[in-house]
């Protein structure tokens, strides 16, 4: 085992996979002479030539379409959208083209593909580079989405997108590239797309959440714990294809759900974890499923003050949850 | 308009391409073939059996003209809704066009999920198409890529119409393809409208083909019905792009001679005298000629043709009027690789 | 009164609107001198001419940016998607900008302007002209999305939408666009964005739902009253802001709640009507909220039998509040 | 490439275009803000009190020069987060620029909500802009639409760089200006760099105004280091505009002399001994010469605009840095209309 950055997994991932499969490139805004501008990407272009490591236009459509008849053509790609922000452009040929493929094409063809994006807030981005944008995207059979928040998980997870046969949205949560840190296998490993993960046990309240919030939760269950309250955090990892099974079995414990993300709250994706939970676990309730999320208002602005109250914080977090297991 | 050579010396432009009567003659034969399904299509919606119809009627000679330089199965094909006459060039059989047509389970193009004009065939490299307009063109680009990347010899030929120039994603691929000096042919078959907007409504300028060079490589205009100006247009586009010089834009223009659709009225928009001004210059009629004063068709061999086609055509849509419904299940698989 | 249909309803606001207003334009792909593909608008062109009522260009993120241009000049453009299918190129526009202005700029500038377009299935319209679009869109503060499902409510919020000063999504269900029929004033009137109506009253289960589906969930309330269940039809027509007080005053009564809806299950917006209710009418629940909506699949198919099995039919409606009545 | 005129007659381009001493004292005082702003947004980025700053170091003759031409108020500008310098020609104060750096409740712009350089301020016409490239176009082209239906003479300005070019939004823009004949004027900054994306990965071409013929309006390249050559080229442009003729293009080279923000570092992707050897040619050095080479400019005046500069600079800093951050209750204001 070796510690890494969440930051670090992601580029070791692409580097493993692209040196054992010469079919993956890379592709994206400044991905290749830069090294990306989280640098991602890192060396890639040095090691692998410009050929696989493609410096795109900037054009986010562009950037998908192609991937997409790349993947046509026997190619591998992994598409990075610089900031998630900007994926917008490129809602067509994600929805209409990459998900469809298979279902179209009655299996006939597919769309073996990743797109990688940083999302989420706290970076000082202001409205434009700190953007939740899963729920635009979870409405879409035939994609999966994916969104690891630990080094382990970003690694394991990203190589399994990568031999994936289907397209994968894979959301990196760009304040924690460099703030989690944690330890990695040295040898190769993939983890299943559509397995959660409970990331601290407890048996008086569930928590589910993903992204930088997930590291709130886990801090703020740190002290609940002090406290006497035995939080479980569960951490979904894949969004679609979601885990329900995990989660379920976890509410049906505690019998209590606490949904905590970092979007904002009306139409977020925690609404269909939310949503699960209070059709599928009705019986074993003893609270309101209840969820905590951004506020609805457009983006996170770039004062820091401003920002900062965007953000749930570990303080509201941990307030929801006595509230909650109060009940 | 046209870059047909001006035949001074009295050499028959198919002579002059180096086209044999029997290319002729395969060429005559798809063209029929496209006309009856096209009718047949028609006919099945009249009845109320067919939902859904895109007439390519007036775009045959650009389509079967420019397909007939494809290599089936090894060069890649992104046809649009319209673009029957290319499929059926490049080796659709009318059965699989037929179940497609009445949406059976075992239409190959898209398991009966997709209205019909959304084809796509594995084996012949027909890349499995959407109805959002012009998003194909970015895959094309990125195929052009792949191949290239590979060094496999393998054009990318995507077909489009007027109204997919006005798109973002055209231009986006254009300009890939550009900076890469993709082996991809860009085939606009410039009819004038989307559905019911006239070109002065979707550009300022008289031939799009223009704009190619914007991108850094040529565009070419050719009357779309003339099969061989189409042609020679289509094999000098392949011939660079397999000479690793790029990307080719031609743009075919043509007149589309029946409604958007089954479900547009184009009364609405364009007077009837136009359309019937055209439909006497219909390309299938002036092939025909064509081929009669070359004196490679006559009487007989025609009325064999249209039977053999007719045979075909009939034979097709039997089948695929007793061929079987998905199944409800079909409607929950592949989604995902199973 | 006069008994109108759902596209009556839709170009008599629009005809009244621009006849009243001069500032107002109409403008999308063969809205012109076409009428528009289901006919809204017709005799626009003629009345008010082809500055007014602009066939546009093919391209879907090239309508709504100009739209938001001539916003920002003074214009009240009505813009027409002409399938929501096609809605995705113009995603950015809407989120990035039209929805965020107001905020970005602190008030100064403002986007008054109305995106029309026709979603959901059931008129053989294959997997892109049978889509069900708003779970794109209900994650982003700073746009209103409508989705009015009678003559009556159609005229009146579209006329609502037209003059409200921020941007709005209309949604039309096109099968209901000549199915659908009803009583409308002959005067001038708006009904307000953001007020559920109950359709229904009923003591025994509360049934959220709105575009075909409505109608469908109406018919089948008719057969459980037969059955001796008495159902209450809410129709929220307004997803966001959603009046949450309708829907739960309601379900407070009641205790059971149904959402249905047509678009994909996973990640569509009845989950966050679910969620809402899950939380705030806990206490009040004597059964699961329960969701009826499309399959995970990725749309409707084209082949009349699978595309009748995607709908939630009317006997499916009836099941299911069959069963959550007796739960 | 410049469309100057070559000066056979030795007639200062200044004369030649009509532009009095004072005009250039006015753009060579505007020139001076504009880096003095820069550089304080930088030093206050170094002491770790500004988050982001994206410079124009390098643009600046560009970017005032086509700005002295817009009508403050009149006519509509659409700048990118790169134009500091036609903000502050169109009249943004030193007070309004810190207030936006440092992200203060005061801020015009946009409240404290944006990272500075998306700029907007209602009176001055300026329109609010985002961070996503090239979506500005399309409101240039709306807002111009809107003008001409109005029948107000007013022409929109929009700024974006070359990046920009590629995006699907710049061509359906490009589009629909040409298509109505729109009072525009599109201004790239050609710097031949999107972040680190050189030209070649860009586009296939040299200059990228050749593709304004494709949409049917003309496009010119001039030097963006030549104030006069831009000042010309837009004058032309903005008289074409009210004229009714329609939309230019014009494309100005520039270099970019810093990195592309205070995020990058531009050292990985092109060498350091390129960049001091662009900075020789600074065209703020390059103008002051001119000034002083017509004898307009001495030691005296200089350090008067200088020191003027400094004190405005400095009150606008102190100003900004004592005002109040947005309060609290400011995360949930003006969602909607209120
Ligand atoms: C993105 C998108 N917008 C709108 C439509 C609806 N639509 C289908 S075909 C068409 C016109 C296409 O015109 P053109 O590309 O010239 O092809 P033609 O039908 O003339 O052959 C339109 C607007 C669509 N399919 N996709
Ligand atoms: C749609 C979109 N994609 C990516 C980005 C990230 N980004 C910001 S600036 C930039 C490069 C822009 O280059 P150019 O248009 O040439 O302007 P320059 O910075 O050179 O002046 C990129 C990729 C963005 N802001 N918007
Ligand atoms: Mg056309
Ligand atoms: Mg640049």
């Amino acid at each position: 085992m070796v510690v890494k950055m969440n930051i670090e997994a992601v580029h070791d991932a692409l580097y493993e996979e692209m040196k054992r499969d010469n079919r993956i490139i890379v592709m994206g805004e400044d991905v290749g002479r830069d090294g990306g501008v989280f640098r991602a990407t890192e060396g890639l272009y040095k090691e692998f030539g410009e050929a696989r490591v493609i410096d795109s236009p900037l054009a986010e459509s562009g950037i998908i379409g192609a991937a997409i008849g790349m993947a046509l053509n026997g190619l591998i790609p992994v598409a990075e959208i610089q900031f998630a922000d900007f994926i917008y452009p490129a809602v067509d040929q994600i929805i209409s083209e990459a998900a469809k493929l298979r279902y179209r094409s009655g299996g006939a063809f597919g769309c073996p593909m990743v797109i990688r994006t940083p999302y989420g807030g706290g970076v000082r981005g202001g409205l434009y580079h700190s953007q939740s944008v899963e729920a635009v995207f979870t409405n879409t059979p035939g994609l999966k989405i994916v969104a690891p928040s630990t080094p382990y998980d970003i690694k394991g997870l990203l190589k399994a997108a990568i031999r994936d046969p289907d397209p994968v949205l894979f959301l990196e949560h760009k304040r924690t590239y460099r703030l989690i840190r944690g330890e990695v296998p040295e040898e190769d490993y993939v983890l299943p797309i559509g397995k959660a993960d409970v990331k601290r046990p407890g048996k008086d309240l569930t928590v589910i959440s993903y992204g930088l919030m997930l590291h709130f939760c886990l801090e703020a269950a740190e002290r609940l714990g002090k406290e006497g309250v035995e939080v479980e955090v569960v951490d979904p990892r894949t969004l679609v294809p979601l885990d329900k099974e995990t989660i379920l079995a976890s509410v049906k414990k505690t019998g209590k759900a606490l949904v905590v993300y970092e979007a904002n709250r009306t139409g977020g994706f925690g609404a269909e974890i939310a949503a699960t939970i209070a059709e599928e676990a009705f019986d074993y309730l003893d609270g309101p499923v209840t969820r905590l999320a951004g506020p609805d208002v457009p983006a996170m602005p770039y004062n820091s003050k401003l920002e900062a109250l965007f953000l749930p914080s570990v303080d509201k977090i941990s307030e929801a949850m006595r509230k909650l297991a109060g009940y | 308009m046209a870059s047909t050579k001006t035949s001074e010396t009295k050499v028959s432009p198919h002579v002059s391409l180096g086209l044999s009567p029997d290319n002729l003659m395969q060429i005559y034969y798809k063209m029929v073939l496209t006309r009856a399904l096209d009718e047949r299509a028609w006919a099945l919606n009249r009845m109320g059996k067919v939902g859904f119809v895109a007439s390519c009627r007036g775009h045959e000679a650009a389509q079967i003209g420019s397909a007939s330089v494809i290599r089936p199965g090894v060069d890649f094909v992104l046809p649009y809704y319209r673009d029957l006459g290319v499929v059926m060039t490049v080796g659709l059989t009318p059965r699989e066009q037929m179940l497609s047509v009445l949406a059976k389970a075992e239409d190959i193009n898209t398991h009966g999920r997709q209205m019909p004009g959304h084809w796509g065939h594995a084996g012949l490299r027909i890349i499995s198409g959407s109805s959002p307009v012009a998003t194909q063109l970015l895959h094309a680009a990125g195929i052009a890529y792949a191949s290239k990347l590979k060094q496999e010899d393998a054009v990318s030929f995507v077909y489009f119409g007027d109204g997919a120039t006005s798109k973002g994603d055209t231009h986006e691929a254009m300009n890939f393809a550009g900076i890469y000096k993709l082996p991809i042919v860009f085939i606009c078959e410039f009819n004038g409208l989307a559905i019911s907007a006239p070109q002065e409504k979707q550009m300022a300028v008289q031939n799009v083909a223009d704009r190619a060079r914007g991108y850094g490589f040529p565009g070419v205009t050719v009357d779309g019905f003339d099969v061989f100006a189409v042609y020679e247009a289509t094999r000098e586009a392949w011939e660079r792009a397999r000479r690793g010089e790029g990307p080719t834009f031609i743009e075919c223009k043509v007149y589309r001679l029946f409604p958007h659709s089954s479900d547009d009225d184009d009364r609405r928009y364009r007077s009837q005298e136009e359309v019937e001004a055209a439909r006497k210059k219909d390309p299938l009629d002036r092939f025909r000629s064509y081929l009669r004063a070359e004196g490679l068709l006559d009487d007989a061999k025609d009325a064999e043709i249209q039977s053999r086609v007719k045979r075909e055509v009939d034979e097709a849509t039997d089948y695929a009027e007793r061929a079987p419904d998905p199944a409800p299940g079909d409607l929950f698989t592949q989604v995902y690789a199973e």
